[in-house]
Order: C-alpha cells, then sequence, then structure tokens
C-alpha cells in the first residue's frame, strides 16, 4: 500500500476521486498532507491534485471578495485590494509557508493553526464545496462545525465580506514567539458602524475551542453600541463566555480564558 | 495594562571538564613533506569551534601560521581516543592534549632545521610565518618546507607529536562529598532588564549586560559566539522551553518547532558583553571554556529581574507567562520593586 | 513501487529522475540528484533547513511533493557561488561568524536570498520577519541578522 | 557587543602571542556557507535500507506478547529486530568507565518503562514501508502503576521503574542512594542564624532541539568491517557501546563523525548506532537510522527536571552561614548520564561562596519519562538558578543591594571550598564589579576595591569540624541483578583489558561464539571508597 498520486485537471475529478477513497486527501499547499506523509501517516494513501485554473483565483472586487482555495497567503500580500487579508496572511507561517500555504487549507488546519480562517469566520465568510454530487455553499461555522467528516469533499473557494471601511476590521495573533510563532490565541473583530453604532458585530476567536469559535456574548455586548471604552470593557468581559479552551502545549485553558478578555480589549482599544 | 521594568543579577562559576575516568583526550600531529601540519583527532565539532580552536592551538604552539594547519575530527581509524565533546571539556582537555602533541612535533622540527643550519636547535626560534631562525640573527632563516623536506628525504626524522591530556583521578568520599571534580572553572555574573505585562504575564527582554570570565579568550569571535548564543539559549531556557509544559505531568508534550517554544529572531535583545581572562594554571595558553556556563546566569537573573518589575518569585522553570500572571493575580496585582 | 518521471531545472541544469508516489522534494535533490546542501531538519515546516527557491520563490522542500516541480526552477545553496566566487551573502555571513554547527546555514541563505532577490535593501524588522520560518539554536541570530544587513549593504549593527 | 577586558589579571597573562587570542575565521565556515560540510546524514549508499522502531505507547507496562507475523510479511520489510537478536542488550553508558549498573536494553524484551521505549526495530527498503510494517505490529501490554513525581518515586511503595535499582534510587557507592557533601555544621550555624530561609526549585526537563536530528547510516565495509556515519558526540564513547551491546571487538567498527548539527549533549547517548549496525550486520545491507523530529522532542532525552530544596542562614550583615541543600535529578526510567550529575552537583554546591557551613544530599530519581542526559551546564544550570534566585532572596531579605551581597559572599583564592579544595584562580568578584560597570549599576566603593586575590585563605581555608549524620543510613548493596546482566560483580575490579589485535577476522556472525570482546572498557575507574 505505497503513495499514489493522482493529478487532474478539474476540481470536479478530482472531487469525484477524493470522495471515493477514505485513504485519499487533497494537496493543497503541502504543510498539511506532506507533513503527515513525511510522519508516517499511513492512513494516507493517495494523494490527489488538480490542477484547475478556477482554485486559484481571486475577484476582490464588489462588497464579497472571493478566494479560490488555491491561492497562497504570499498571493494576498500581494494583492492591494486585500489589504484587510494582509495581517492575517502575514501572521501565518514564514515567508516560505506563505508561498505554500493556501485558503482553502486553513480551513482543515487544527489548532494552534488556521489562523487566517478566524479572519475569514469574523467576515462571514461562506465556503463553496465540491462534493461527489455537485457543489454547494455552506457558512463557515457549518462548515467548521462539520470539518471533521468533510474530508472527502473538495473546497473550491471561500468568499467572505469586504469591511467598509479598514478600522472595521481589526486582526491579532497572540503567539509567544516573535515575530512568528503557534497561536496561544487569535482574534478577529468585524464591526461595521452604522450612524455611529455597531451593527453587525462578528468576533472570531482561534484556539480558544476545538475549531474556530464566534465570541458571541462579546458581539452581543457591542451590538448596537458605540466603539467606547464601557462597551469594550463589558465585551472583553464577556470573551470567554461560551469559549471551551483546551490544554495544550503553548498555554493552559485558564490561561487562555484570562487574557482573551485583555487582548479584545486592547484589540478594540487599538492598543499594542 | 501596565508594564513594568525591571533588572536582576545572578553571578556563577561552573567547573571545566568532568571527573570521571580521568577524562583523558589525545591528539597526534604531523607535517607532511612541505611544511604543513594535520592535526588528528576524535573530537567532535558540533558548532562550538573544536576544529578551529584547537587550529590556533597547534599553530601557535608549532610556531607556524594558521593557515599551515589543518584539524581532521572524528574518524576512529585515525583520530586517536578522546571522551567526547560535553562538560566543557573541548578547548581545555582537547587543547592542552594538541598542545602537547604540538609541543613533539615542534622538537623534532627544530632538531631538524638545527642540523640544516648546523647550530644548536636551542639557539632556534620560530617566527610565526614559517620560518625558523637563529635567535638575534633572523637572516639564518631556514622555512619550515624546507625543514619538512630535508627531514623527510635527507635526515630520516618524522615531524610529528603524540599528546595526550589526563587529570589525575578522583575519588568521590561517599560521607562528605570530598573530591577535585575539575582542574580549574570560569565565572559570569550577568544584569537581565525585563519588561512584565501584568495583565497577560507576558516577559519581553529589554537588555542583557555581562561579563564572563573564561581564562584567556583563544579566539575572541569564537567566544562571542558562544556567549551570545548561549545568552540566548539562557533566556529560552529561563522563559520558554520545556518538553513538558505540565511537569510531573506527563502530558501536552510538543511535536514541533511551533510547540516546543524558543526565542525568535524578534525577541532578542541587545546583549553588551565583558570577557575578563584569568589564565588557569592548567589550560592551553590559560583557557578554560565557555560553551557551557554562558547560558547559566541568565535564568536566575532573569527570573530576579521578574521579581524586581512586578514583586512575584517564579521558582519553577521555564517562567512561562500562565506563571507569572498566577503569581502576579495570587499577590492582588503587581508590586514593583525599588527600580535599580 | 511505481515510479513518476520528473523533469526540472535544477541549479541551471535539466535533470530528469523517478520518483516513488509521494516522495518530497527534500528527498528528491538529496537521494536522486545528491545535491546534499537542503537538510532534513523536521519534515514538518517547522525549521527551514530545507529551503529551497521554486521559480524564484522561497519554498520548503519537504512540504513540496516532488512530480509539482516538473517543469519548474529550483534553486538550491549549490547554486549561490559563482564558480569559485562567494555571493554576497556568503561572504557576510562568514564575516559575521554567522554559523557555528552550519545546519541551520542552507535554509537561512535561501531565506535570505528570496528576501535581497526582492527587497535589496531590508529594515532589520524586515530580515528578521524574513528568517522567521527557519530556526538556529546556535547563534542567537543576532549574526544572522547582521550578516543579511551587511550583505545588503544595511547597517550591522544591534 | 563584545569587549576584552585586557586590563584585568594583566599581570598574570603573556599577550604577546601571534596566532592565540586573534579573530581568525573558523576552519569550518566556508564549508558551512557553502553547504559542503558533511553530516553523517549526507552520504548516499548503495542500496540503503531504512530504520524504524516499534515504540512503546504505555509509560510503565509488562510485555505480554509481540505479534509480528503480519509485519513480517509487510511489503519491503527486511527484518524486524527484537531484544532477543541483540547481543548484549544490557547497558549503561558509564559503564565504560565501571560507574553504574547495565540497567537499560536497546529493545525492551519483558517490560517498558516509559512511554516511547523501543521495543522493536524494523529494517525495511522505504521509510513508507517501515511506517506500513510498524502499524500491523500487535504487542499485548500489561500496564502497570507509573510514577512521575521524584519525590513520590522514592516513597516507600511506590511502583519500582527499574529493577536493577529496586528503591527507583541510583546507589552511590555501593552503599548509599543519594551523594552527600558535609562541611562544617549546617543544622548548629542555622540555629544561631539571624534568618533562616527555605525555599523549593523547580526545573522542568529541557530538549536540546539541535537542527539535525540524532541518528547514523551504517554499511557493511570491506574485510568484514563497518563503517558508521554518526552524529554523536562522542565518538570513541559509541564506538565502544556498540562494541559491547553488539559484542564484537572495537576495532570492527570505523566510525566517521566529528561535523554534527548541534549537539548540546543530546548526542552522547549512543541513541542510534547500535540498532543502525545491528540492522546493516543482519541484512547485509547499509541501513540508516534517524530521528524524525518528534521522536527527537519526545523521545530523545532531555535535560532532566531537577527540584531542589535549600535552606539557607543568613546574618544581619549579610554573610550567608549555612545552606542546606537537598536536590533530586529526574533520570527518567533509565540511568544514562543522570548519576554523574548529581555527583557534579554536589560538588558545585554551595555556588561561587565561601559558606563556612555547607550540607547536600543529591538524588537521582527514576521514574516513568524518557531518560534524560546531559545538557549544557549538566548538573549545575537549576542548581545554579536555584542558588542565584535564593541569593537574590536573601539579599532582600537583609536590605543589601545584590551585586554587594554577591561580593562579600564570594569565594577567592585561599577558600575552603565544601568539596575540601583549596579556590584557586578564582574571578567571581571581578565579573561582578564589571558586570555593575557594564550595566550602570552604582556598588559602593569597598565592593568596587574588593578583589578575589586579596582577603581570602586564612581562617577562610580551614576545613571545618564537621559531625558524621548521626542517622548514617545503612542500605545494603541493593545489588538485585537482572536476567540480562551478564557481568559479574568482579568484573569491576578488572585491570584494563589489551586492545584488540590489530586485525581480526572478519566476523562471521553479529554474535560470535568466541568470548566476548565487547567488555573492553576505558582504562580507569570513577573512585569508590574501595579503591
Amino acid at each position: 500500500m505505497t503513495v499514489t498520486v493522482k493529478t487532474f485537471t478539474s476540481s470536479s475529478e478530482a472531487a469525484a476521486a477524493l470522495s471515493s477513497d477514505r485513504n485519499a486527501r487533497y494537496l493543497g499547499g503541502g504543510t498539511l498532507v506532506m507533513r503527515a506523509l513525511n510522519e508516517g501517516d499511513i492512513s494516507l494513501s493517495t494523494v490527489v491534485r488538480a490542477n484547475d485554473q478556477a482554485l486559484m483565483r481571486i475577484d476582490p472586487s464588489g462588497p464579497r471578495i472571493t478566494l479560490g482555495a488555491g491561492v497562497t497567503f504570499a498571493r494576498i500580500l500581494g494583492e492591494r485590494d486585500l489589504s484587510f487579508l494582509h495581517a492575517p496572511a502575514r501572521s501565518i507561517g514564514g515567508p516560505a509557508v506563505r508561498n505554500m500555504g493556501t485558503v482553502g487549507g486553513n480551513l482543515f488546519a487544527p489548532n494552534p493553526y488556521g489562523d487566517f480562517t478566524v479572519a475569514l469566520l469574523a467576515l462571514d465568510a461562506t465556503v463553496a464545496l465540491q462534493g461527489g454530487f455537485g457543489s454547494r455553499d455552506i457558512p463557515i461555522e457549518e462548515f467548521l462545525q462539520s470539518r471533521d467528516r468533510q474530508a472527502g469533499t473538495l473546497v473550491l473557494s471561500v468568499s467572505c465580506t469586504r469591511p467598509t471601511s479598514a478600522e472595521a476590521f481589526r486582526y491579532r495573533k497572540i503567539a509567544r514567539i516573535k515575530p512568528k510563532g503557534g497561536s496561544v490565541i487569535t482574534l478577529a473583530a468585524h464591526l461595521p458602524i452604522s450612524g455611529g453604532r455597531i451593527a453587525g458585530a462578528r468576533i472570531a476567536l482561534g484556539s480558544m475551542a476545538p475549531t474556530q469559535i464566534r465570541a458571541r456574548a462579546a458581539e452581543r455586548a457591542l451590538e448596537g453600541r458605540a466603539l467606547d471604552a464601557a462597551t469594550v470593557a463589558a465585551a472583553a468581559s464577556a470573551a470567554a463566555e461560551g469559549t471551551s479552551p483546551s490544554d495544550s502545549a503553548l498555554g493552559s485553558a485558564w490561561y487562555r480564558r484570562e487574557i482573551v478578555g485583555v487582548h479584545l480589549r486592547r484589540l478594540l482599544l487599538g492598543q499594542e | 495594562m501596565t508594564r513594568h521594568r525591571g533588572r536582576g543579577i545572578a553571578s556563577i562559576n561552573y567547573p571545566i571538564g568532568m571527573n570521571l575516568g580521568g577524562d583523558p583526550s589525545q591528539a597526534l600531529v604531523h607535517s607532511n613533506p612541505s611544511g604543513k601540519f594535520t592535526v588528528a583527532l576524535s573530537s567532535i565539532d558540533l558548532g562550538q569551534g573544536m576544529k578551529s580552536v584547537t587550529r590556533q592551538i597547534c599553530a601557535e604552539t608549532l610556531g607556524v601560521p594558521v593557515e599551515d594547519v589543518y584539524v581532521d575530527t572524528a574518524d576512529s581509524d585515525t583520530g586517536p581516543h578522546c571522551m567526547g565533546s560535553f562538560a566543557s571539556r573541548g578547548t581545555h582537555r582537547v587543547g592542552n592534549a594538541v598542545m602537547a602533541a604540538a609541543r613533539e612535533a615542534r622538537g623534532v622540527m627544530m632538531e631538524a632545521a638545527a642540523e640544516e643550519l648546523e647550530v644548536n636547535a636551542a639557539d632556534l626560534e620560530t617566527d610565526g610565518r614559517g620560518n625558523i631562525h637563529v635567535k638575534g640573527a633572523p637572516h639564518r632563516s631556514i622555512s619550515t618546507k624546507e625543514v619538512a623536506i630535508a627531514a623527510q628525504f635527507k635526515q630520516g626524522k618524522t615531524i610529528s607529536g603524540r599528546g595526550i591530556f589526563l587529570v589525575p583521578l578522583s575519588n568521590v568520599d561517599p560521607e562528605t562529598g570530598e573530591m577535585s571534580p575539575a582542574t580549574c572553572y570560569a565565572h559570569a555574573c550577568l544584569v537581565a532588564e525585563v519588561e512584565v505585562d501584568d495583565e497577560t504575564g507576558e516577559v519581553t527582554m529589554i537588555r542583557m549586560d555581562s561579563a564572563y570570565e573564561l581564562g584567556r579568550a583563544l579566539n575572541p569571535r569564537l567566544v562571542e559566539q558562544q556567549l551570545v548564543g548561549g545568552a540566548w539559549m539562557g533566556v529560552s531556557h529561563a522563559l520558554y522551553e520545556t518538553p513538558e509544559p505540565y511537569y510531573p505531568d506527563p502530558i501536552h508534550g510538543p511535536r514541533d518547532f511551533v510547540e516546543y517554544v524558543m526565542p525568535g529572531p524578534g525577541d532578542i535583545c541587545p546583549h553588551d558583553i565583558a570577557v575578563l581572562e584569568r589564565p588557569a594554571p592548567d589550560g592551553p595558553f590559560g583557557a578554560k571554556g565557555p560553551g557551557e556556563m554562558c547560558a547559566n546566569p541568565v535564568l536566575p537573573a532573569v527570573a530576579n529581574a521578574i521579581f524586581n518589575a512586578v514583586g512575584v518569585r517564579i521558582d519553577d522553570l521555564p517562567i512561562t507567562p500562565e506563571k507569572v500572571l498566577r503569581a502576579i493575580k495570587a499577590e492582588g496585582g503587581a508590586r514593583p520593586q525599588a527600580r535599580r | 513501487m511505481a515510479k513518476t518521471a520528473l523533469q526540472f531545472r535544477h541549479n541551471g541544469s535539466d535533470v530528469a529522475i523517478f520518483v516513488d508516489g509521494g516522495t518530497n522534494l527534500l528527498v528528491a535533490l538529496r537521494e536522486l540528484i545528491g545535491d546534499m546542501t537542503p537538510k532534513f531538519g523536521c519534515g514538518q515546516g517547522g525549521c527551514g533547513t530545507c529551503s529551497v527557491l521554486i521559480d524564484g520563490e522561497l519554498h520548503l522542500s519537504c512540504l513540496t511533493l516532488a512530480e509539482t516541480v516538473a517543469g519548474r526552477s529550483v534553486e538550491t545553496l549549490d547554486s549561490l557561488k559563482q564558480g569559485p566566487n562567494l555571493h554576497p551573502l556568503q561572504r557576510a555571513f562568514a564575516d559575521n561568524f554567522a554559523a557555528q554547527c552550519g545546519y541551520c546555514t542552507p535554509g537561512m541563505l535561501m531565506a535570505a536570498k528570496a528576501l535581497l532577490d526582492r527587497n535589496p535593501s531590508p529594515s532589520r524588522a524586515e530580515v528578521v520577519e524574513a528568517i522567521s520560518g527557519n530556526i538556529c539554536r546556535c547563534t542567537g541570530y543576532e549574526p544572522i541578522i547582521n550578516a543579511i544587513l551587511a550583505a545588503s549593504g544595511g547597517r550591522a549593527s544591534a | 557587543m563584545l569587549e576584552l577586558r585586557k586590563d584585568i589579571f594583566a599581570d598574570e597573562r603573556d599577550d604577546n602571542l601571534k596566532e592565540i587570542g586573534k579573530g581568525t575565521q573558523r576552519q569550518d565556515m566556508l564549508g558551512h556557507v557553502t553547504g559542503t560540510s558533511s553530516y553523517f546524514n549526507d552520504h548516499k549508499l548503495q542500496g540503503m535500507l531504512h530504520l524504524k522502531v516499534v515504540r512503546s505507547t504505555h509509560s510503565h507496562a509488562r510485555i505480554r506478547r509481540i505479534d509480528t507475523a503480519d509485519a513480517d510479511r509487510s511489503a519491503g520489510v527486511r527484518r524486524i529486530i527484537r531484544g532477543s537478536d541483540v547481543p548484549r542488550n544490557l547497558n549503561t553508558l558509564l559503564s565504560l568507565i565501571n560507574f553504574g549498573k547495565d540497567d537499560e536494553p536497546s529493545l525492551a524484551v519483558d517490560k517498558v518503562r516509559y512511554k516511547g521505549e523501543p521495543i522493536l526495530a524494523i529494517v525495511a527498503d522505504s521509510e513508507r514501508e517501515a511506517f506500513e510494517a510498524i502499524a500491523k505490529v500487535r504487542i499485548d501490554y500489561e500496564p502497570l502503576p507509573t510514577v512521575f513525581d521524584v519525590e513520590d518515586a522514592l516513597k516507600p511503595g511506590a511502583p519500582v521503574v527499574n529493577e536493577t535499582y529496586p528503591k527507583n534510587a541510583f546507589i552511590y557507592h555501593d552503599v548509599y542512594d543519594h551523594q552527600k557533601l558535609r562541611f562544617g555544621d549546617a543544622d548548629a550555624a542555622l540555629a544561631t542564624a539571624d534568618h533562616v530561609l527555605e525555599q523549593r526549585y523547580q526545573m522542568s526537563p529541557i530538549e536540546h532541539a539541535p537542527t539535525e536530528t540524532n541518528g547514523s547510516i551504517a554499511a557493511p565495509d570491506t574485510n568484514g568491517r563497518y563503517v558508521v556515519y554518526t552524529s554523536t558526540q562522542a565518538l570513541f564513547f559509541s564506538v565502544d557501546t556498540c562494541a559491547k551491546i553488539l559484542d564484537v571487538p572495537s576495532n570492527t567498527f570505523h566510525f566517521i563523525g566529528g561535523t554534527v548539527g548541534g549537539g548540546f549533549g543530546g548526542k552522547v547517548d549512543t541513541l542510534t548506532e547500535p540498532l543502525c549496525i545491528l540492522g546493516a550486520m543482519l541484512t547485509g545491507r547499509p541501513v540508516r537510522y534517524v530521528f524524525g523530529r518528534e521522536e527527537e522532542m519526545q523521545y530523545g532525552p532531555p535535560r532532566g527536571a531537577e527540584r531542589i530544596y535549600i535552606k539557607d542562614g543568613v546574618m544581619r550583615d549579610g554573610r550567608v552561614v549555612a545552606r542546606k541543600i537537598r536536590a533530586y535529578f529526574d533520570s527518567g526510567a533509565y540511568t544514562r548520564l543522570s548519576s554523574y550529575a548529581a555527583v557534579k552537583c554536589a560538588a558545585h554546591l554551595p555556588g561561587p561562596y565561601t559558606i563556612p557551613n555547607v550540607y547536600g544530599d543529591v538524588y537521582c530519581v527514576f521514574t516513568n519519562r524518557t531518560p534524560a542526559t546531559a545538557m549544557r551546564g549538566f548538573g549545575v544550570t537549576a542548581m545554579d538558578f536555584a542558588i542565584e534566585c535564593q541569593m537574590d532572596k536573601l539579599a532582600n531579605l537583609v536590605g543589601m543591594d545584590p551585586m554587594e551581597f554577591r561580593i562579600l559572599n564570594a569565594y577567592r583564592d585561599g577558600d575552603m571550598k565544601a568539596h575540601r579544595r583549596e579556590a584557586k584562580n578564582t574571578a567571581l568578584i571581578e565579573c561582578v564589579q564589571v558586570a555593575a560597570e557594564k550595566a550602570k549599576w552604582p556598588i559602593r566603593d569597598e565592593f568596587k576595591r574588593a578583589s578575589s586575590r586579596k582577603d581570602g585563605g586564612g581562617s577562610r581555608a580551614a576545613i571545618p569540624r564537621t559531625p558524621a549524620d548521626t542517622h548514617a543510613r545503612t542500605i545494603a548493596p541493593a545489588q538485585q541483578r537482572t536476567t540480562y546482566d551478564r557481568l559479574p560483580a568482579a568484573a569491576l575490579h578488572e585491570p584494563p583489558r589489551e586492545p584488540p589485535p590489530p586485525a581480526p577476522p572478519p566476523p562471521p556472525s553479529p554474535r560470535p561464539a568466541s568470548p566476548s570482546h565487547g567488555a573492553g572498557r576505558f582504562s580507569s575507574v570513577f573512585g569508590t571508597r574501595r579503591r
């Protein structure tokens, strides 16, 4: 049972191959699949690739932008129109990983990885999936909740909201190591302001649960209010509500709960 | 949100070599017919500079330029026995063995030169540039190459030498611990300045100032490599590293360089170092060994600086943000000590 | 085992090899082509010792499926020297004593080259970012940062 | 930034040397920057096989059964090596210097003592095929109670980790479960000290994390020898350890190494060479055994954890008058080198200070974790952390500046150290003075004028009256021998053996019928009373 590589020109063929073989994994940038192969993961015996140019497409125009699943973080950093995504893209890996890692792969990256997905979650993303029986779009939250069962489907692209202003979207990754390290927690906040009040707040957290999650209590504390110190304090104190962080090599659940509010407050107040 | 600065110090000494089996090392030195020397060792260069420092020791002892010496390490067929590269023993033990071997080789070289120049070997000296001449009469000179040719093809002499360094065995008294654990000691004192975030427990290194006494800096650039890299490792040990983050509970062990945390290139701070040299009577040109002890003072200096900054003592390594935060919370908040 | 034929440019020369399914580029370079300059450090993408340039972009060869470089250009540290002359980065690493055990050096040099090829006079922060995917356990990074700054004509100091 | 303070101790040095003191370029720098420095793994051998080990999934368990039937038939498998295939499947590293008892198998046979302990070695055509075979091995374990805390391990009734040391402690001098240091009367001095401070310090393990992982390549060479490319930090330690374990003369091997991608102590243990060579012997092919990064981090030996209790007595004027220390080295499941670390640590007490009454007990304790080994600052790093944190607390307690406090207590030339040797060539005071100067940390003139070369010796040179332990422990020599241990007790007193003949016949098999050759030891002994 050695490893077979299957390369297709269309994503639908790749999706079909993926869904018909339990030991198949789709090769994006290689940071997950090649590592698994290198480390002797024998549950993986078929590597599926697609040379479909549609997977590489970036559609940066309009109120919702679309990123092909095969788009690398380096490419996002090269797109001026996507400057709101530069901070999350830059927070991934070193330069080599950014040249390799893809938007689609990041959706599958477990803690302490998957930082870009935190940003996408805050930006109300939808994920376009190609399964054995056709394609469909699902909200990113639904995707993340069922991620373990998505191994047989192929992600085609991700679309997300373009923030109305630079201040409306904030992102921060807390790592032990500078300039790059694994996430202790990752925070993203999309706070559209309408008439001086926050309308449609979305706060997303990484490493605060088995997958990226929304901090709904903090969102409620912000919704309909002006972004002032009192509101921020209320959101910060609610930040850990509903989260279920784990102990890991990078920090304990206790520590993550203790600091998530501190970092949310600093993020929303623009403090270092 | 408050960040507090603090300074802490630590001073240490460190034993050179080990008290096991006499801690021996051997070296062989020989010349080829062009007067170029090879040092054969089984000692390991794992980055500390074994090949380079023994090369300088050999060149100095022989009285030839460093370019005329090449050090070959770690082939069990050609290199004589060495205990290995650990316990800060490389420079001292292996250096001494190389020095002894080079001294013996130099003796033959000077005899061969004396025969060519028709003088007494005791009246000759080396100029360090590849020539041997009569003391006080530099024009009565012969090159090491000419000497090597003469030794090989005319006199039938091998310009070579053997060296060993062995420490007298020292028993350890079971009742009192009386022993001779090492032959000499290096010393250091280090001042660390940190900044502590009292809401997250994060500690940032601001700067380090240090003084290291290591016998003699045989090569100051190699010493600098050890001290700079070693202090970085000290910071890493102090604040970051463990394969068992919940020791003694052996859970959540890191599997990669993301989970095993060490300071990155963005975490380093300025470090001003002074090197003192009090030659060890038994060291090669007085050298001790900087390789291990350079990390040691950093750990307590950082811990003491954290106390100075926020008034908490963390006695468990590594001093993670979590431990600092727990301690600050247990104290009811940061209690900055007198600035110093 | 079924083998797949693979052709690509390696340091300016065309090479052709047969790879097993799943072979990574690091293994292909070292064991099939014999270029030992990229090193194995983790196989996880965490240390950068296997860094190479693919079509001029920095990649981790251990996480690159070998057959994905078909028809592309791969550069390793072995491409840096021009004849007997060291590349300015190699000279700067030497002058700054930026290597101890030397094992991370090939990856560091490739990361540095990827930076300077795009940004000939980087700031210290940009240098730090450029080597942030590369682990060095010996030097404490300072001499490496200084070497890259020196090679770029920047200021080599802390 | 490095500054040479040539002004200090200038009278003790000859600075007119030609090569010494120069910042000459490293001999290996050109190789490093061109990538041509040759590490163990940079050797490509024809027909090389790959070795991977099957590791225990339990921290402590009896092995009931090992079923390799499916693995044997797995594609590409050339050989599965069991403990019974290892000629001498029990060793301890420092047996080469007659220190300690053989306590660690190359491959576990009846019991595993830490999670990740090797049980089988699988030699296959490719790494992938070795991984696939590993998945097909079935091992039936009977889990045993575990112990992970050093103090718990020493309690009566604790699970026995390593039957060679049934009390879970290394035995020193055949009698004690710790190394003692006794100098003066610490208890009496503590009773009359102005302040007493007792504290607990803990260091968790630390991983060496060299960028190059541990590994070796072994290959049959001409004339019956084996060439071994290795990452070892100690070439002859590895040669002789392999000769002992594989029971062949040491000159069967041609070890090549010397250029290593970082070690920091983590490449002293001869972790990969014995099985790698055995694989080459049993298959007749070159074999590579290299650790993956997770293996290196989890099962490569770390710097062991240490727990340290310090009780100090200090006078109002800042003089430390007594220091009492109890320290535990967590050796993990086997001895490796921790036994020596404890001795080195005892000798290091009480740090670089002249303290008239010092009392130390240092234990090397076995627990069910990955065996520990040497690392940069071995035996000293954690103790220095404890001592220097303690010194800071003491200075605080008596209201002294911490720099001045250290100068006051620093050892000086001529002082008697606690291990009963005169301090010579000391320089702590000067280091503190220069560090203070560099950091612009003000100290008073009297402390600026202090010198390591002044005011030592005299009454400070005396060995104080030292009471004998009133409750000296009379532990019977715990010599429970295991079924593997073939070394008769008398062998401990054997004179060094003659080196093997220069040209031995090629070994016909890895297990020669001739008498054991591999037991040759280095020529000296670690000190014990019996000598």
